[in-house]
């Protein structure tokens, strides 16, 4: 393994400055400096010795990820040590052995649901990447009309745990929703079946679109735009400009953006879990679910093991990343001559297909799952031959303000989302800086550890911090307070903000930075006085983002969240047992409009600075 | 009532409950527990299977912060007990209780949760559905196409109670695999959770769903009028909620208090009125254990709080069960 | 043949009218240098030809295509302008190599790859980067990047070609054989320029036609001898040429003819902007450096002056002039000591204008 | 006193040499100017002094402190050196007005904000940016935009001040102005400047010191004067000046003294590059265009010539001359019409290097 990074350093070496290669040593050794053949025979077949990098805060760059790693690792690696345990780690019956490995590795289930998987979350990327990509577009680089009303339109899909949203799914396109049955009334079918593969697919597909959104025009709009009008004066219509300027330039975040996903798809639990198991479709997460009661008590080997395999499935995708992206200045685009930012025009037809395209997807993600969120907070009965008219109630919500541990899961929430997300855009954009425009050996521990987390379910993640927070001795007392389930989230959020933040400091062309150096600024002046405020709209996006994921999150929370300590999407969860889906329904209305009204709120900050 | 308890536990002040119950259906006995001693509940709802792992694991890092566990997992409590992590304590309110709800002064059955059959009101009626559990069999058998992909019921596999309720009825019924083949033969959907099942059955996408915990159900159906609940009257197996003080308890005297509480005629009342059906026969606003055998037509058979509740927790025999299940369904 | 007809266009940025009605034609096969004071509209008008601003008001016509009209809103996209636009700030694309970047247009308009492949090149070898196609924009220095971007605009034979200050960052040499080539060109491909520059004597050198802008609108419009030696205001006076600028005090006119001095010197000269001279009023004359002999030599007409400096400058020297307030500057091929010289100006080399602030 | 040694400097970048031992010095108060063909290196020669580049090899001090020793591996950071920097691609901030990015090495460097105000306020009026100040970089013209990194390089008086390219956007009426400031600023705050240009005669004029680089290696050094009337070598004849490059045949070879024709013409001339010139073999001439006089009247001593045509120049007229395979350009003041004429070529202005490929 060490010699492999040796190897891959080197090829990725050769793209860098200053990189030695055996075309340099022969020019070294032709060369007839006189003053260099003294040295040059030395040298003669080595580059000459790299120069130390002074003043590259080398120092902070160490502490900073390896502080990270040792936050993502902990909890890992205590996964990677449960699995090759025969019981509980804590268990003193516990011993080391591959049963739980044979076990999953000859259950049938394991093989089909993996496979399920893996289909699933590809076809999910192939739907939710190019649509993600084109609205990306639409939004940042053209004059489409109410720009402003789609920009937080288009996020809506995110607000919502999965779970909730499959949930809204049905009941407006279920077998009994109130669309499908209209369309029955209509054409006396209903032409689709939500719970199918397809179904799952496709909603996953939608639902995503935002994910993927967020990484792609977050990098568009600080594109200079004269890259693209040179483009549209070579003969470029918008599509081809589009297809051949903008969207390679934005590779970093479109190939990011499709690895985050592929990890997602792994990891997806709540459509699934509504959609596919009632008849028996099951994929990783659902199978680590049911592991968890198929022995009667749980089976943290078991789940362990699984959750292996999801790492691993990380480490190629990591690879393959890195590859693609390995020449970053190839995407700096934000250059020192100020260039104008001018939007294409798309013309009148081209409005007309353009906001035709994101209203139908606006209306399948958006519409359809909130709608049904939204009629089934306002009614207790629903779907065949019930007229919802007469079944309106305000009953829900009042229930809501009845029970104090809702009311305070919601505070909880609020406070962990806003303020806790904003802190961790701080710390995420810490670890950004970190790894700006270094090479080393830390920057590849970066680029593995913050895809890690995504892939493991927040169930057994959030598992492994409640683990972490009680045996190690002196976080124990911070397990009781939000701060725990904090520390979680930023953790299971780094892989959204931190490369979102990545993805827009790559494009801060590197003279800005040298000129700052060069007018006296340190490192630290230089990231504080013109990197950061550059990418300031990308923190705005960021913190929205990361508010939205915090709101929402669900399974990070159902083992670390306590008396006092609850937050909305675990407390869904619980109820989803009782069956209280009124409740449930109330609260995740609740929650978007809580979301969105967080989202304009960011965006207006974000947008103010961006002017 | 012991006073020096009541004085120890005050000073105490606090006591930590690890519960599956949602605080909304308890809300009624905490505010009247606190009401009534000035002790504050640190309510923890984790689910059965949180509860389960949180204690086992506080134990392990000697963190103890449970005080009592009150979980719907019999068979989950009754492996905490058989572990060691919970204390003995005779409660003076344990003879308020029925038999079968204390084992040996350590487990406590708090309610009495019937499992019955929710339907769509709008695709069934009442008078079709059967009245007994040999009449369901036959009802599943004969009405093959009306309820076909129609049918819900709790996945053992995946959902803890669902296992209970599969399991006690195979344990006592020779015809549940009958019944389990005629589900499998209407090809039933499994649901993890009962919000899952509920939710079809009110939007008419499932006709009925079986073995449900009836207790829900009959609050169920006071909000949502498509809604109907059904028990039969020959066999209404009952599970009940198990609370525990468990072993090293921070607060052992609140815990003591606690769960003398749950089952005090106050407790109990308090829990009726939440819509848990208490297990005393004196506790009134909801059901009680009399009047709930009113409402289901008097077959009312409460699971015994014993040793029997380990029978599947072997693996071998749990997976023996499982397997048998998923053929029967044709999985 | 009128390839370009630009009509009264008038552009607004930020609040600020840039173009304040620019008007000009532009003939295939030859070549328009666009004048003008730095921020004074060059890079708006060329931006507005090319179809990346939209004007407010305004026509203009490629071929014969109206591409703009203000009126009845009509705006092509730039794409189907068929133009060639090379960008001040070069706009290459990072992700892409030389060889894709030059070769983008070409493919843009269906040429079979091998042809793009034998056409870039060729055009990259034209200009000296034959050996840097592999290479990324980001690996280049920048005279090699601004090539590549005159190449891109170049390959695909655009009928219309926008320069914005192409040659900006080449040296002497390079400028130099680049101008003739792309001058060539357009002679050979019968297309029409548009050349943006900073460079009066690439302006002169290079153009048939000289457009002068100052403050968005176009003050002056002819040969480049026209311009050079016919200035119609300070401003185009001033702009070209290496010049001396005289303030001083209106001593006699008559007519076209007028004496300008000050203290201790006086110059007979011409008027050029009548508006604002008259007798007694300030005034400031414009004279081109190479219109001054010097010589350390009594001379017949000369003016005695005082020597203060040769400056050396290459290809000749520089001397400091001065008379009283009379500052001058003027060339010769020898060095010159510092002390008495006599200085030779004509009469009609002293152009006289209003007084400037 | 010396400000800057730069020695040995060798630079690889991209598996390739680009500074192959570049070594120079830099004296208080002085301009040094750095030409070389595009792509030689400037840039990267630049960004070593700056510590935006490691070199490999070399050492460079500035002032009494080593930044930059290969051997003892010391490399100070950028904003240890005291340097300015003016970018050849600006590399403003787009995030800052004008005002911001101007005043900000002031304030890093502890100046108070009142006094910052009024420096940065005086600098930029001298620049002619007065009104701009409350700006963003994308809402100046490219002119502006350099200027504007002109003035931040200089607001805070560094020690060494590198310029890379930072006249290259400017019209020569301002682009004089900002040299002749730039330089007066120089000479008053004592600091010593490094100039990248393309134009020769920006370098000749305002350098008081020439370094000429050829692909990463500095082939001659001296002043203007020096390396424009001794060049060493062809590059440097032909990179300086406005030159006729002529092709031939060694007729007659002694000692510095040399005779070059070819069919039709032989001209005597001076060996100036010894290695490879020897009798009979091919040979490059290089004659500055200034070099030599036309006159449509019969010269004793001149060349007859055919004059193809005459070209206005603005302040001069061009001349096309050719005779045979001898092809020449020269210059006068006067338009003469094509036919014969005699030219007067000085037989030490006739360069003789060996032939050029
Ligand atoms: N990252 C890189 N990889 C490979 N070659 C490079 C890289 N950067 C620059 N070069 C090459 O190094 C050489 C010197 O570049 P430099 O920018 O110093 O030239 P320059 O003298 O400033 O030219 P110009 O006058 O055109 O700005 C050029 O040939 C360029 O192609
Ligand atoms: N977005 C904007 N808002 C306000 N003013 C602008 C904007 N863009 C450009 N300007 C102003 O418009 C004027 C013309 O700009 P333009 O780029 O056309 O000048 P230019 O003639 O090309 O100058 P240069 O020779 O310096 O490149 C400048 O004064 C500039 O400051
Ligand atoms: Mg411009
Ligand atoms: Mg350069």
């Amino acid at each position: 393994m060490g010699l492999r990074i040796a190897a891959r350093q080197r090829a990725r070496a050769a793209l860098l400055p200053p990189q030695p290669t055996a075309k340099a040593t022969d020019m070294n050794v032709q060369t007839q400096n006189p003053a260099l053949s003294a040295v040059g025979v030395a040298h003669a077949h080595h580059y000459p010795a790299k120069m130390p990098v002074v003043g590259n805060a080398r120092l902070y760059r160490i502490v900073v990820i390896g502080l990270l790693a040792l936050a993502v690792l902990t909890p890992v690696g205590l996964i990677i040590y449960q699995s090759f345990l025969t019981g509980p780690f804590f268990s003193p019956r516990a011993a080391f052995g591959l049963d739980a490995y044979s076990y999953v590795f000859t259950d049938r289930n394991f093989y089909k649901a993996l496979g399920t998987t893996t289909v699933s979350a590809f076809g999910m990327v192939a739907i939710a990447v190019p649509l993600g990509g084109l609205l990306s577009f639409l939004i940042t680089r053209t004059d489409i009309r109410f720009k402003r009303l789609l920009e937080i339109l288009v996020l809506v899909p995110m607000f919502i745990s999965s779970i909730v949203l499959a949930f809204g799914y049905t009941v407006s396109v279920g077998p009994t929703g109130f669309l499908s049955l209209a369309m029955r009334d209509i054409i006396g079918i209903v032409p689709w079946n939500i719970y199918s593969l397809t179904g799952m697919i496709v909603i996953a597909g939608l639902s995503h679109v935002p994910h993927v959104y967020l990484y792609v025009s977050s990098a568009m709009r600080s594109l200079p735009s004269d890259l693209e009008e040179a483009a549209r004066t070579s003969g470029a219509s918008i599509w081809q400009v589009s297809r051949d300027v903008t969207l390679p330039m934005v590779l970093p975040s479109i190939v990011f953006a499709a690895s985050l996903n592929v990890l997602l798809g792994f990891e997806t639990f709540g459509i699934p879990l509504v959609l596919g198991d009632p008849n028996g479709i099951m994929v990783l997460t659902t199978y680590i679910y049911k592991l968890t009661t198929l022995f009667g008590t749980p089976t943290y080997q078991l789940m362990a093991v699984v959750a292996v395999v999801l790492l691993l499935i990380t480490l190629p995708l990591v690879w393959m990343q890195r590859r693609l992206l390995r020449n970053a200045r190839r995407y700096a685009a934000l250059g020192g001559k100020g260039a104008r930012v001018a939007t294409l025009k798309l013309g009148r037809n081209g409005q007309l297909v353009a906001l035709g395209i994101i209203g139908l997807w606006l209306f399948v993600s958006v519409v359809l799952p909130i709608g049904g969120i939204t009629v089934r907070a306002f009614v207790d009965a629903w779907g065949e031959g019930v007229n919802l008219l007469d079944q309106l109630t305000l009953a829900n919500f009042v229930r809501l303000t009845e029970v104090p541990s809702l009311v305070r899961g919601m505070i909880n929430t609020v406070i962990l989302s806003v303020v806790g997300g904003a802190v961790a855009v701080g710390i995420y954009l810490l670890v950004g800086l970190a790894g700006h425009r270094n090479h080393g050996l830390s920057n590849t521990v970066l680029d593995y550890i913050v895809l890690l987390p995504r892939a493991l379910p927040g169930l057994v993640i959030g598992l492994a911090f409640f683990w972490v927070f009680l045996f190690v001795p002196f976080l124990t007392p911070l397990r009781p307070t939000l701060f725990s389930l904090f520390i979680a989230y930023v953790v299971v959020g780094l892989s959204y903000g931190l490369r979102l933040l990545q993805g827009t400091l790559i494009q801060v062309a590197p003279e800005l930075e040298e000129s700052a150096r060069t007018t006296g600024a340190t490192i630290g002046r230089t990231w504080r006085d013109i990197v950061i405020p550059i990418v300031r709209p990308g923190l705005a996006g960021a913190w929205a983002l990361i508010m939205i994921i915090f709101l929402r999150e669900y399974a990070t929370g159902v083992y670390l969240m306590g008396a006092g300590t609850e937050v909305i999407g675990s407390l869904m969860v619980s109820l989803l047992t009782t069956g209280a889906m009124n409740t449930i329904a109330a609260l995740a209305l609740i929650s978007i409009v809580l979301t969105g009204a967080g989202l304009a709120l960011a965006l207006r900050l974000g947008a103010r600075i961006h002017d | 009532q012991d006073a020096a308890l009541i004085e120890a536990a005050k000073k105490e002040g606090t006591v930590s409950v690890y519960t599956s119950t949602d605080s909304a259906q308890s809300q009624k006995l905490q505010d009247a527990f606190t009401k009534r001693y000035g002790i504050a509940i640190a309510y923890n709802d984790l689910g059965t299977n949180g509860a389960y792992n949180q204690v086992i694991s506080e134990a392990a890092a000697g963190q103890v912060t449970a005080d009592v566990v009150w979980s719907s997992a019999m068979d989950l409590q009754m492996t905490l007990v058989k572990d060691g992590y919970a204390q003995e304590y005779a409660s003076p309110e344990a003879a308020n209780i029925p038999a079968w709800a204390n084992y040996k002064n350590i487990l406590f059955g708090t309610t009495v949760e019937p499992i019955g059959v929710i339907y769509n009101t709008k695709a069934l009626t009442e008078d079709r559905l059967p009245k007994t559990y040999a009449d369901m069999i036959t009802f599943l058998k004969n009405n093959k196409t009306e309820l076909q992909g129609k049918v819900a019921t709790f996945d053992p596999e995946k959902s803890g109670s669902g296992f209970l309720h599969h399991s006690n009825d195979a344990r006592q019924r020779k015809d549940f695999w009958d019944l389990a083949k005629a589900l499998g033969e209407d090809g039933a959907k499994i649901y993890s959770s009962s919000g899952g099942m509920k939710e079809t059955v009110v939007s008419g996408e499932n006709v009925m769903a079986i073995n449900i915990i009836g207790s829900y159900a009959l609050d169920w159906v006071k909000e949502s009028p498509n809604l109907g609940v059904h028990f039969a009257s020959d066999y209404t197996p009952a599970f009940s909620r198990l609370a525990l003080v468990v072993n090293n308890a921070p607060n052992p005297n609140a815990a003591k208090l606690f769960v003398d509480f749950l089952l005090s005629q106050e407790g109990q009342s308090a829990l009726a009125e939440g819509g848990l059906p208490a297990v005393r026969k004196d506790a009134t606003g909801g059901l009680n254990i009399d009047t709930l055998n009113e409402r289901v037509g008097g077959g009312l058979k409460p699971i015994t709080v014993d040793e029997g509740l380990l029978d599947y927790m072997e693996p071998t025999k749990r997976v023996q069960f499982l397997n048998d299940w998923k053929a029967a369904l044709g999985r | 043949m009128t390839e370009l007809v630009v009509n009264n266009v008038q552009k607004w940025l930020g609040g600020l009218q840039i173009l304040k009605g620019a008007s000009f034609t532009a003939e295939r096969g030859s070549i328009v240098a666009l004048l003008g004071a730095s921020g004074s509209g060059k890079t708006t008008l060329l931006r507005c030809v090319a179809g990346l601003e939209q004007p407010e008001i305004g026509r203009i016509v490629i071929g014969d295509r109206t591409v703009l009209d203000g009126e009845r809103k009509i705006a092509l996209p730039p794409e189907q302008r068929n133009i060639g636009l090379v960008f001040q700030s070069y706009a290459l694309w990072p992700h892409r190599t030389v060889r894709e970047n030059v070769g983008y247009g070409l493919k843009l308009r269906g040429v079979a790859s091998a042809e793009i492949g034998s056409r870039v090149q060729a055009i990259l070898e034209r200009l000296g980067l034959g050996h840097l196609a592999d290479r990324y924009p980001s690996q280049l220095s920048g005279g090699q990047q601004q090539r590549v971007a005159i190449c891109r605009a170049l390959v695909y034979e655009p009928r219309v070609l926008l320069l914005d200050e192409p040659l900006s960052n080449l040296d002497a040499k390079l400028r130099e054989e680049a101008r003739y080539w792309i001058r060539k060109l357009i002679l050979d491909l019968e297309i029409c320029a548009i050349l943006v520059t900073h460079d009066q004597s690439e302006a002169l050198a290079a153009a048939d036609n000289i457009l002068l802008l100052q403050d968005g609108r176009i003050v002056q419009q002819g040969t480049p001898q026209e311009i050079y030696s016919n200035p119609n205001s300070f401003y185009s006076a001033d702009f070209l040429g290496a010049n001396n600028i005289i303030k001083g005090r209106v001593q006699t006119l008559d007519g076209a003819k007028a004496t300008i001095g000050g203290e201790g010197w006086s110059l007979p000269g011409v008027v050029r902007d009548a508006a604002g001279v008259s007798g007694n009023s300030d005034a400031t004359a414009v004279i081109r450096v190479e219109q001054i002999s010097v010589s350390d030599k009594a001379m017949e007409g000369g003016i005695e002056m005082d020597l203060d400096d040769s400056i050396y400058l290459g290809d000749r020297w520089e001397y400091r002039l001065h008379r009283g307030g009379l500052i001058a500057k003027a060339n010769g091929a020898l060095q010159i000591a510092p002390g008495k010289v006599w200085a030779w100006i004509p009469s009609d080399a002293v152009w006289v204008f209003p007084a400037q602030k």
